[in-house]
């Protein structure tokens, strides 16, 4: 199977789909001839030309409403929010629109809409407070979405596919540290990866770690560290907040009895919380120790200067230490 | 008023028009009655809206041409098809109501077969839709047109414009039509906007903008149908702007005395569209007083039948709280379940 | 002390800070004239003027926004959401702008605005999906942000007050069905009451539930329904969410060793999440039974229909049920 | 170009306008030596649109009015008198930047006492904030104005038109400046709009919209100074629209060969603001060359500091990270804490 970037995998997908099926259409700010600020969407307007690929206005509210109706009239549209954060503009649209269709009609309208968001920051990516944002917990509060967050090229092709051909409204989160560093094998044809079931990556016997997106590789680079030293980590990436897979979370969480949940984003009310919350429901009288989660603090957003980059961003060092916190509790 | 064979229309059509608009009011006033009697705990009236209503509706093809109506437009929804029965079992928010099975309040219209698109509460993010609807209606080269309407308090909101935008960008057949009744709840016009006008905007986004008497049935459909014309022909959007009256408080929620005078509700009345477009139509021989009659207890049959009917209809069981929250069933944790 | 009803201590609070300072303004969509739609500013567009007290356009970006720029020029604005459903149009202002002004200046600017907006629904309320909701998840989320829900009207004049005098941005949550159903004392005079500790309504030592809003009211109604029976709840009503008082929460949580975490707002990734998350993180070597969530289930709203209402919304009944399974773990 | 003394200009104004503009140049091409030698991550340019942003801020009072710019403003914002040395700090994130301590990106400009406002990268929500302000100001008898600008690819924004209708309704003090550039990143302002102006969209709000040739810093000057003096006089909002050029990539991440032509670029960069104004200037005797060549000396010297003060000038600490959440003490839980 070829390597690729976490990157060229979203742009295959998005490229086979729309050769796939003709009512796949892309809309966003630069998508068209710039390919995208990525560049993720490169050479998809030569192809499909400037009706399916749409350089929109400079308005997120507009991108997603109207990507809305797309939907409702036959269209596949993949929206892009050119960074998370400045999905905010289209918060109502996604809460109160795209969400709600299918349930408020009861059943009598769809809408099947992907919307990409490139989101996170750390070290290097220079972000600072509005181009960093971890997004994931608002949108994963909202019934009638789904949201997803891969963290390998494989499942960010097999995902985006099947976001894609879902007909509900998908959040469909990317990480900006994993476009150009993440990459891993990607089959060249068609396969699709289903939104829900997490996947465990790495098992062992001492703690159980909960991660997703790009905090995936830094849990799985922590486990191999420690593993060195005698901690069995067994690691869940978490790649669908909704639905969320409660079974497998809550076997893991059993399994060693010790639980460490990693995000970047703000700890309170993150989406550790919820993890944290389905085991001490689902799990609590297998537990060994305090769950622990490992996470962005409660400040806006990293900072620019590298310095806060650092101090914000959990990383494979931070993770094993509180790992072996907890194994030794 | 607008001469109504220069626009086009039948004796026929008018005295349609009329009898659409007659039976959104007394279904209005039935509803009234219903929620003063304690059966229905909400009600959003068209009463004042009517002319402006059938008027534009009167321009649509049925079933081909996209509406998204908002909560005032049950004058819209009854002639491109809704039945009063139909629109009745929504107001009782029972299990058969097409636009929501009792899950939203009244006035929330949805009809997937008429291609009434469904409605939100939070006012102006349809107009939205409409553009996208539109977009994709020009793309798949289907020549259908999409109405979209609002309040002149909601055509203040950011996604009016956002959606003015695309709609000149992209010329695409949306006809936004703005229903002024001089309020927002008690918020009069000119708390919403320093110009008289909404439809003046539409030259900000390439497109024309237009005013017209919503009292005036004729006027409204003329405006409606060279909109319609316009859109089909691949020339864009137009903006009306119909000036009615609202005749009642904004909602059965309300009480309009603290911000609106007596007088000025009943100079309003006197120019309650129904009796402006019933005289007109009496002075020009297409409605005696027999016939107005008749419709009248035409009216009141499907208006009878229609509140028997739901009256009678089931309420959704507790468990339909729960079903279609996703239409591709989720691969982990199926349906939605009691969050206890 | 005078007994009043919710609605007026919220009115009071406005009206006897308005006298007290005039930087303090209030905006919003009908709350002039016809002194809000729930006429918690009845009166005070005569007594303090339209300057003052501004009916604003119906657009609630432009509420926030408008309201940013006053509290940055030395006001002290009230910004009322018709609806909290309605915030969302006004979500990029508050979560990008107000939450953000004081950290992004590095102390240079800051942002003394109460937003307040009723929230909420359930059986009677007939608000449906769209007059329902309950939002306090998304804003407590947001760094840069306090956000409060107070039960009794004692708390809502007293926070409400402290709100105002506060220099940072507030979300001030006040929940529908206590408007005109909850009573209690109030002070006539002038008092507040600080933002963040949570409050011990009840003791006892076999549950621990922890609620706010108007679900204090249904908890401490099951509370004394199952004392009947022998079975002793503590409540906490857990007025701040963000900040949140961990401290307390915590210590009544081992106290009992058996937690119920009680709100409207759907179950996932709501703010039980956190809160059942800080008791596994704090408390669980204490617990004898699994956390346990009652909830709002993950479904957009409350429907319409009487019928929905009822089995959308935790009561008393249901409180008292699932406490008592708890007890008997 | 617009005649000077008419605008009420004297040689000497004109002379330092032309100095600002040359600072902010120099400044902004310093940035770029800096991000090209991998000493700081990030540059976004005002290269183009110098006459705009000094043309506006002369007509200022500084410390007075309000000033909320984008991210491009520099010459705004040393206009209003931040200091090379202080837009340095910024521009390298260092801890004593005034505009965040290093938490904001570049071009976020922030300046209390200057009444400069803390930016969002967010685009185009300080329009509102704008509003707030100038409500602010003349509801306590402030007669200050406010200056706040955006890119015309921001004007799109729903924010903008919200603004738009407050300042109108209100007729509040604030002078709204979209520099219009022709793109927002690749997406050129065609596909922004069906009309050739944003400052044609004025109208619908009920003030007057001005378009200026944003590259004579004159022309630009008197269109402000006329807007600056009705607001001042309680007569309202003006939206002028500067049509500029952006003569450079727009940031030093993006690469702008695949949506601009050579050619186009080499075309616009014939009327760079600065040649064109030095020229006028010498045609007019304002400035020889000798001059010219003292301002580039006293300009590189006040680059060369800003550049070496703030290369030596501390970062932020760690700790630094958890600081200035609130401005009010929270009552429990005290400041913010590492997320471990
Ligand atoms: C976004 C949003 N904000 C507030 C409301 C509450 N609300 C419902 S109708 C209404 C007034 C609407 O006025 P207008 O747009 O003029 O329409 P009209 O009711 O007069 O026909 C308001 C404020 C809402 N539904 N949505
Ligand atoms: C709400 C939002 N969406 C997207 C962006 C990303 N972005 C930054 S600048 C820019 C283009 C701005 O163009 P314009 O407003 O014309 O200003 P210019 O840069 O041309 O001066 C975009 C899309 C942003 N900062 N904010
Ligand atoms: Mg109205
Ligand atoms: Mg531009």
């Amino acid at each position: 199977m070829p390597e690729k970037t976490f990157i060229e995998a979203i742009h295959d997908a998005m490229d086979e789909e729309m050769a796939r099926d003709p009512s796949v259409v892309l809309l966003g700010e630069d998508v068209g001839l710039r390919g995208g600020v990525f560049r993720a969407s490169t050479g998809l307007i030569e192809k499909y030309g400037e009706r399916r690929v749409i350089d929109t206005p400079l308005a997120e509210s507009s991108i997603a409403g109207v990507a809305i109706g797309m939907a409702l009239n036959g269209l596949r549209p993949i929206a892009e929010m050119q960074f998370a954060d400045f999905s905010f503009p289209a918060f109502n649209q996604i809460q109160s629109e795209a969400a709600r269709f299918h349930y408020r009609s009861n059943g009598g309208w769809s809408v099947p809409l992907v919307v990409r968001m490139p989101y996170g920051g750390g070290p290097g990516v220079h972000g600072a407070l509005y181009h960093s944002q971890s997004v994931e917990a608002f949108y994963a509060h909202i019934p009638g979405l789904k949201v997803v967050l891969p963290g390998t090229p494989y499942d960010a092709k097999g995902m985006l596919k099947a976001a894609i051909r879902d007909d509900d409204p998908v959040i469909f989160l990317e990480h900006k540290r994993a476009y150009r560093s993440v990459r891993g094998e990607v089959p060249d044809g068609d396969y699709t990866v289903p939104l829900g079931p997490a996947e465990v990556r790495r098992e062992g016997r001492h703690v159980t770690i909960f991660a997703y997106g790009y905090m995936l590789h830094e849990s799985l680079r922590a486990a191999e560290e420690l593993a060195k030293s005698g901690v069995e980590c067994t690691v869940v990436d978490v790649r669908s907040l909704k639905p969320l897979d409660v079974k497998t979370i809550a076997e893991a969480a059993r399994l060693t009895g010790r639980v460490l949940v990693v995000h970047e984003d703000n700890r309170s009310f993150g989406a550790g919380a919820e993890i944290a919350a389905i085991v001490a429901e689902e799990a609590l009288m297998y537990l060994d120790a305090p769950v622990r989660r490992l996470t962005g603090p409660d400040v806006p957003g990293i900072g620019f200067n590298h310095v806060f980059e650092v101090e914000f961003t959990p990383d494979a060092a931070k993770i094993a230490r509180a790992a072996r916190e907890l194994a030794e509790f | 008023m607008a001469d109504w064979k220069e626009a086009g229309l039948t004796a026929e059509d008018l005295v349609g028009m009329y009898r659409a608009m007659l039976l959104a009011r007394r279904l209005d006033e039935r509803q009234w009655v219903l929620n003063r009697m304690g059966r229905a705990p909400f009600v959003i009236s068209c009463q004042g809206h009517e002319a402006a209503q059938v008027g534009c509706a009167w321009a649509l093809t049925p079933g081909k041409d996209f509406v998204l109506p908002y909560y005032r437009d049950l004058g819209v929804v009854l002639t491109v098809g809704m039945t009063p029965r139909e629109v009745m079992l929504d107001f009782l928010a029972r299990a058969e109501g097409p636009s929501s099975g009792g899950r939203q309040m009244p006035g929330h219209y949805s009809h997937p077969r008429l291609r009434i698109v469904s409605q939100s509460s939070t006012v102006a993010v349809q107009a939205l839709h409409a553009a996208g609807i539109a977009y994709a209606a020009r793309m798949r080269g289907e020549d259908s047109v999409c109405y979209v309407s609002f309040g002149e308090g909601a055509a203040q909101q950011g996604d009016v414009h956002e959606a003015f935008n695309w709609a000149g960008i992209y010329r695409l057949p949306v006809i936004f039509v703005c229903e002024n009744n001089k309020y927002a709840i008690s918020v009069s016009h000119t708390k919403q906007m320093a110009v008289e006008n909404v439809a003046d905007r539409a030259a900000g986004y390439g497109f024309p903008g237009v005013v017209v008497d919503g009292s005036d049935p004729v006027a409204v459909y003329r405006a409606m149908k060279e909109a319609v014309e316009r859109a089909r022909k691949g020339e864009g959007a137009t903006l009306i702007e119909a000036k009615v009256e609202r005749l009642v408080p904004h909602s059965s929620d309300d009480d309009d005395r603290t911000y609106r005078s007596r007088e000025e509700v009943e100079e309003a009345k006197k120019r309650d569209p129904l009796l402006t477009f019933a005289e007109r139509l009496k002075k020009e021989g297409l409605l005696d007083d027999a016939r107005r009659e008749e419709l009248e207890a035409e009216v009141k049959r499907a208006v009878d039948d229609a509140t028997e009917y739901a009256e009678k209809a089931a309420d959704p069981r507790p468990q339909d709280l729960y079903t279609r929250l996703y239409a591709t069933a989720p691969a982990v944790g199926g349906e939605a379940a009691p969050g206890a």
